[in-house]
């Protein structure tokens, strides 16, 4: 075993400490501690004399432990480890006791017994300390390469934004040409621009110098992980594989079909999206047009809220008004979802259009007679007719039936209504918990146009962090399986937050370092107890727990 | 400063202008954050917690916030205002006002002694006025820069040559009264706004009787109340009479929907007094809460099933109606006059604690900010954005995200961010 | 069952444009005095809804509920956050009542009283007393003749009943 | 002089610690006993730590984390509520869950950390001190400790409550979801029996005993004691020592501790 000199720096923090704990037989109490052979204290270890001080003595006593005991980590153990490196020391190898949060702030009146408990807070640290390992962080190769898989809006403003910054984009399409749902749109809310317009993005992809896009072609199988990732993808005439940094997920959704509800039969009783395609062609002959919301949506089966159906319904009134003025428009709704300055405003205008809206409850559904629409009318607590010619029915984005698969491959999770799970709802919306995956657009949630392309946006930005880097630097502190002990009964695989381990051909866990965050959680949970957690080890953790008894 | 090769201007530490510097701080382009107040933030450090996880707040922001201030590719400028931009995409020029912070940032440890000394008391902004704080202070408790700041126009010594206490009193030496505003010159590629946006003060619509009724509070309000680390350190009670409220009723669109105001949604409201209930509920399980809506709006993903949740498991009662009076019995309950829609009667309804869900609305200075940059504002003084190009300004090599291109949600302001990041990184590779 | 009728909603319209800004958020009933004391049974937003669906038998023949109840105090336009003009809607609505002759016995009695006199509420002699006893200055009488005009110009008198109305009998006290 | 425990708490690095240095820098006042370990995530603490902290005679301990849905791992914590739960059914068999509790406290409660670490010692208080602690430590519970340790460790439960998520919330290998009430029996009569067996092991680690004198010594019926003789046997743990006239004695086949 190496010799151990281990150097402990006490902080005053002027009197934060100093005021309230006795430092100088804190001092004299760490010189007595096993293989400490300096101890010292400092009047403000984090000021630029206390951490030439610290650099100093490491240099002058050869010290290869070092203690500072002060605040909290939190804030300043990267500050200590970077003057350890500085001083040619593994910033591994440093401990941070914290003696003023976790002491002389939290027992102002109780010098004594505060003396005492930074005592052993600070043998505990010794004691971790004589364990500690240097780590050194691992560097990954990152090919600067996008794959995007799916060819709508938002993979092509994907695709687009990245290549423009320069990386090499390869965009694969399982369709024969790329547009994705906008193909099958006529005007897009809130501008009534043709949607043809916004689809001339596809020009500019199809034509960029930096994206190769690649049609009629599903991925099989998913390797690697950041930086680094295979994907074998199927194309009429075999399999091909494509090496890339990360991968985009922008496989977009599905139109509910109401197949069974509310009569819905494809002629007199349609979709919003084949009243798209009427709208299109101009075959819009009816008067009394009827239009019922949350069709498959808000109910048992599906609980959620479609999120577009409802300015998809606005829009597409309007459309037919704007056409045919004397039609006579109802909407039948649940609550009008027009979040926003534009929407809001936009539903206004629907009602300034004299469009009728009618609001029912789910307990009583409308019920669709031949000729006429029977509803019970909440706002009257009265039941109503409304006489139709038409009806159109508002269905949701439901996920497409493949996400399935490619979750799968991906080894990313989807919610319970199939479409994928981000790694956190709050703050990394477009990510996955899986490094170097993102997502963005209806495959996320249903997204309009709008939100659809922010997404996108957001998605590129996100892996521009990765492609960017030629090496991307991991944290060294993280798990590592000895194989010897493993016997791959694979539990850790499943309860790791960041699919970071796998296993390998010989059935044995395998933790990829580029993946691993350092949680720990594998090491705890491991039946057999062969995964070891570097700088949080089980040998440390015991070491703590020993010195923590006090004497 | 001056040399500034590939940077991108950043305008408000809010979670938007937090994200944004991180995207493009590790996609290796330097950034230049500009804040107003002493620390970054923004109003994501004031909510307690965040729909429909209920995740604390400042538990997933700090990480952030922390992040923010060490990346290397960051550089911080709080207290600091934009207040000239010229040139072009790939050349702007910017002339940032930065405040005195009277603090040397190096000095100064957060010990707070200087606090203790401080005799002025200001009420505290961070906390909506419900507390108050001292002419020197650090914005909140877990802001960063975690350092102290001098409120000029409190100061004893700075408005009349008296006291100095914490200079005496500062270990550190962290007090500089030399310290004089400055101007900071920088020279940038791109520029992206993230502003975020005010609550509406609902103090105009007087039959809701807010700052007259003393048991009427805004939702902010109610988030710093209710928050553990806010003035009444998480134990709810009112300020009437200090007693645990055990009937709350949130209005929904006040200010918002509404021609005379703010005529459109503010898109958070039905959501977060959804969470305000639930939290309320979770502090003590005899709370009941009553929210008052027009239509509920919860399109986002998990919202629906949040406020189901919500029925089924935290008792919360959505009653369809927006009110338009409240008045108050002799022990200070605020009553609500309503029409229960489903019987058409009128019903007078009394409860301990109203919640008003305010309306998002504008900062005030985004007019002038949008003059100083030159962009158009839309027609309720958000900044003006394209609706297939959401991130644009209408001025080449700017770019706007979050609540100061209109009211959003955490999830879209950070997507947003994310957003401009991208484009703002297209913009000062191609302009470059 | 009730049917919509959308061509009596564009009537409505067609007299007040601002009907079609509803959006039934309940502003108007929760400040109506009316709605109140009535206990709903007076209520301005379910006279609103069924205007947007044409509901005549409702509004013109049950007048459920009743619009004549309305106090025009302007409560409701004061508070509605989409700019509805209510009470303006409501006037249209009780001025398509007239002409089916189906409104309260008490306009009757108003009409006829403007008819005589150029006033709703007659100066009657408690009247006149009261406001000496207060000091406050005496009322003008209008101008008959030119109410008369202006009445007969809208044809005032064939929309009210005036039988039974004798001038003779009600006034002049 | 009246008793002062020693406490030990862990707390994860992003919101206990984060919530303890709130406490600090609000200057909440506390009692000194608690001492802490910062880990990354709650979820990285082992039961056996928690055993191993109340073995060396320590008085109490608290395991602090994010609240559930707050997690900096996404779902560490939900790991480690499995895994508690489980360690404090086990020292409820002992008679010694008292001493142990899991909290969860955010950045943003310094006062509720507090208020927590305040309760908590008073608890522990009135626990009185360890019972491994001083002079005398209590022998037999030491073996019973002893005995939920190497439950613990063992792999048998550590596998069970590992899958406990995935199985309840995500099915098993055939896709079957298992309630979890159901799923709570099975581990439930896992340790039982693994407690019993351990017991067992270590009494025969010191001595020769049949299944009379096991069956008196830990006051359970002999025939349940057989049962676990003939599984330890099965997996070659112990083997017969001699037979004493018609008795036979068992000893175990690994080192005493």
């Amino acid at each position: 075993m190496e010799d151990i000199k281990m150097g402990v720096f006490i902080c005053h923090c002027g009197t934060n400490i100093g005021g309230f704990l006795d430092v100088p037989s804190l001092v004299e109490y760490a010189k007595t501690l096993p293989n400490v052979t300096f101890a010292t204290d400092n009047l403000y270890s984090c000021s630029e004399v206390g951490l030439s001080l610290i650099k100093e003595k490491i240099e002058e006593h050869d010290l290869n432990r070092v203690i500072v005991a002060s605040c909290t980590p939190r804030t300043h153990e990267p500050l200590f480890r970077s003057i350890c490196q500085e001083a040619g020391l593994n910033p591994y190898l440093f401990e941070m006791v914290n003696i003023r949060d976790q002491c002389s702030w939290v027992h102002m009146k109780e010098t004594e017994a505060a003396t005492e408990k930074a005592k052993i807070l600070i043998e505990m640290g010794v004691a971790k300390a004589l364990l500690l390992q240097p780590l050194e962080k691992f560097q990954i190769d990152i090919n600067p390469t996008a794959l995007i898989i799916g060819g709508g809006i938002a993979g092509m403003t994907a695709a687009l934004n990245l290549a423009n910054q320069e990386f090499k984009v390869i965009l694969i399409e399982k369709e024969p040409e790329l547009g994705g749902l906008l193909r099958y749109l006529y005007k897009l809310y809130p501008t009534h621009d043709d949607a043809s317009k916004v689809l001339e993005v596809r020009n500019l992809v199809e034509n960029h110098q930096k994206i190769k896009v690649i049609t009629s072609t599903e991925p099989v199988k998913i390797e690697g992980f950041i930086g680094n990732y295979k994907v074998s993808v199927k194309r009429r005439d075999g399999i091909y594989d494509i090496d890339t940094g990360i991968i985009i997920v922008a496989t977009g959704a599905q139109v509910l079909k109401p197949e069974g509800l509310f009569g819905y039969n494809g002629s007199t009783i349609i979709t919003q999206l084949e009243l798209e395609q009427l709208l299109k062609e101009n075959k819009i002959n009816v008067k009394n047009i009827v239009m019922i919301q949350c069709v498959g949506a808000r109910n048992e089966e599906r609980r959620y809220c479609s999120n577009i159906c409802c300015m998809t319904a606005l829009k597409n009134a309007m459309l037919i008004k704007e056409l045919k003025p004397d039609a006579n428009i109802s909407i039948i709704f649940r609550d009008i979802q027009t979040q926003g300055t534009t929407y809001e405003e936009y539903y206004r205008k629907a009602r300034e259009k004299g469009i009728t809206f009618i609001r029912y409850i789910p307990e009583k559904v409308p019920i669709v007679k031949e000729s006429n629409i029977e509803v019970y009318n909440d706002y009257l607590n009265q039941d109503i007719s409304i006489p139709y010619d038409m009806i159109v029915l508002s269905t949701p984005l439901i996920a497409n039936p493949d996400s399935e698969d490619l979750a799968k491959m991906l080894k990313v999770p989807l919610e319970e209504n199939h479409f994928f799970l981000e790694a956190h709802v709050k703050l990394r919306p477009v990510d996955f918990a899986t490094d170097g995956i993102y997502v963005c657009g209806s495959a996320h949630w249903p997204a309009d146009i709008p939100e659809a392309i922010s997404q996108a946006y957001a998605a590129a930005s996100r892996a521009s962090t990765i492609i960017s880097k030629d090496v991307l630097e991991v944290e060294g502190a993280i798990a590592e399986v000895d194989e010897d002990l493993c016997v791959g009964c694979g539990i850790c695989i499943k309860i790791c937050p960041y699919n970071a381990i796998s296993m390998d051909d010989n059935g044995i866990a395998h933790v990829t370092e580029a993946s691993c965050k350092g949680c720990g959680l594998c090491g705890a949970t491991c039946p057999e107890k062969a995964i070891t957690n570097h700088h949080f080890t089980t040998k440390q953790i015991l070491a703590q727990i020993l010195a923590s008894g006090g004497k | 400063m001056g040399e500034n090769s590939n940077s991108v201007l950043v305008i408000g530490g809010g979670i938007a202008g937090i994200q944004a510097s991180l995207d493009l701080a590790e996609r290796g382009i330097k950034v230049e954050l500009v804040e107003k107040k002493p620390c970054i933030g923004g109003r994501m450090a004031q909510l307690d917690k965040t729909f429909p996880t209920n995740d604390c707040s400042i538990c997933i922001l700090a990480p952030k916030l922390a992040e923010c201030y060490r990346h290397p590719n960051i550089t911080l400028h709080t207290l600091a205002e934009v207040k000239e931009i010229t040139g072009k995409a790939g050349n702007f020029k910017a002339k940032l006002l930065q405040h005195a912070r009277y603090i040397k940032a190096e000095e100064c440890i957060n010990c707070g002694i200087c606090i203790e000394k401080c005799p002025m008391r200001v009420d505290d902004e961070f906390d909506v006025f419900l507390r108050k704080r001292r002419a020197i202070y650090i914005y909140f408790l877990q802001g960063v820069p975690s350092i102290m700041a001098i409120d000029p126009e409190k100061c004893l010594y700075l408005t009349k040559d008296a006291c100095r206490i914490c200079e005496k009193v500062c270990e550190r030496e962290a007090i500089d009264f030399e310290q004089k505003d400055s101007e900071v010159n920088l020279n940038v590629k791109s520029i992206i706004v993230a502003t975020g946006y005010e609550p509406f003060d609902p103090s105009p619509l007087v039959n809701l009787g807010y700052k007259h009724l003393p048991n009427v509070v805004t939702g902010l309000e109610f988030e710093r109340m209710i928050c553990a680390s806010g003035p009444l350190k998480g134990h709810l009670i009112r300020s009437s009479d200090r007693k645990e409220p055990k009937k709350l009723a949130f209005i929904n669109c006040v200010g918002s929907r509404d021609m005379k105001y703010n005529p459109y949604c503010s898109s958070v409201c039905c959501m977060y007094t959804t969470k305000e209930a639930m939290i309320a509920y979770e502090h003590d399980n005899s709370i009941q809460s009553f929210i008052f809506y027009i239509d509920l709006r919860a399109g986002g993903k998990g919202f629906r099933e949040y406020i189901e949740r919500g029925q089924k498991e935290y008792g919360i009662k959505y009653i369809k109606g927006k009110v338009a009076k409240i008045i108050e019995d002799d022990d200070k309950n605020p009553i609500i006059i309503y029409e229960d829609m489903n019987t058409s009667k009128m019903k007078k309804f009394p409860v301990d604690l109203v919640i008003l869900a305010t309306s998002m609305i504008p900062n005030k200075d985004t007019p002038e900010l949008a003059n100083i940059l030159g962009i158009d504002l839309d027609k309720n003084n958000f900044f003006l954005s394209n609706a297939y190009l959401p991130l644009d300004s209408s001025k080449k090599g700017i770019y706007i995200c979050g609540c100061c291109r209109g009211p959003m949600d955490i999830p879209n302001s950070v997507i947003d961010a994310s957003g401009a990041a991208a484009k703002a990184a297209e913009n000062a590779i191609r302009e470059g | 069952m009730l049917k919509v009728d959308f061509e009596f909603r564009k009537e409505i319209v067609k007299d007040d444009f601002s009907l079609n800004y509803c959006y039934q958020c309940g502003t108007c009933s929760s400040a109506c005095p009316v709605a109140l004391v009535t206990e709903g049974e007076y209520n301005p937003r379910k006279i609103i809804e069924e205007s947007l669906l044409g509901l005549k038998e409702l509004l013109i023949k049950d007048q459920k509920p009743n619009v004549w109840l309305c106090s025009t105090c302007q409560m409701c336009v004061e508070e509605c956050p989409q700019n509805v003009f209510l009470t303006e809607i409501f006037d249209n609505l009780k001025n398509k009542i007239v002409l089916t002759g189906n409104y309260p016995e008490a306009y009757n009695v108003q009409g006829n009283a403007i008819l005589e006199y150029g006033l709703a509420i007659p100066l009657t002699t408690p009247i006149i007393r009261r406001r000496q006893q207060l000091g406050l200055p005496s009322v003008e009488s209008a101008n008959i003749e030119e109410i008369g005009k202006l009445l007969e110009a809208t044809n005032f008198e064939k929309k009210i009943n005036t039988n039974g109305y004798s001038k003779t009998e009600k006034g002049g006290m | 002089m009246s008793f002062e425990p020693n406490i030990l708490g862990f707390l994860c690095n992003w919101c206990s610690y984060a919530g303890a240095d709130l406490a600090g820098v609000s200057r909440v006042q506390y009692p000194p006993n608690i001492r802490v370990i910062r880990v990354m995530c709650s979820g990285r603490v082992d039961p056996v730590f928690v055993i191993e902290a109340l073995a060396t005679g320590l008085d109490g301990v608290i395991v602090m984390g994010c609240h559930l849905g707050d997690c900096h791992y996404i779902d560490g914590n939900y790991e480690e509520k499995m895994k508690l739960d489980l360690l404090s059914k086990a020292l409820q068999l002992i008679g010694l869950s008292g001493r142990f509790r899991l909290e969860w406290v955010s950045a943003s409660e310094g006062v509720r950390f507090g208020q927590v670490v305040s309760e908590f010692t008073k608890q522990i208080k009135n626990e009185g001190p360890s019972p491994f602690s001083g002079s005398k430590p209590n022998q037999k519970l030491k073996e019973d400790l002893e005995a939920i340790k190497r439950t613990l460790s063992d792999n048998r439960l550590r596998t069970l409550v590992g899958r406990e998520r995935a199985i309840t919330e995500f099915g098993n290998v055939y896709e079957e979801i298992i309630e979890f009430e159901e799923y709570e029996k099975i581990i439930d009569d896992a340790l039982n029996s693994e407690f019993l067996r351990n017991k067992i092991l270590i009494k025969l680690e010191k001595e020769p005993l049949s299944v009379k004198n096991l069956s008196k010594s830990l006051s359970i019926e002999s025939s349940l004691i057989l049962e676990h003789i003939v599984s330890l046997k099965a997996r070659n743990l112990i083997d017969f020592n001699r037979i004493d006239g018609i008795t036979p004695y068992y000893h175990a086949l690994k080192e005493a501790l």
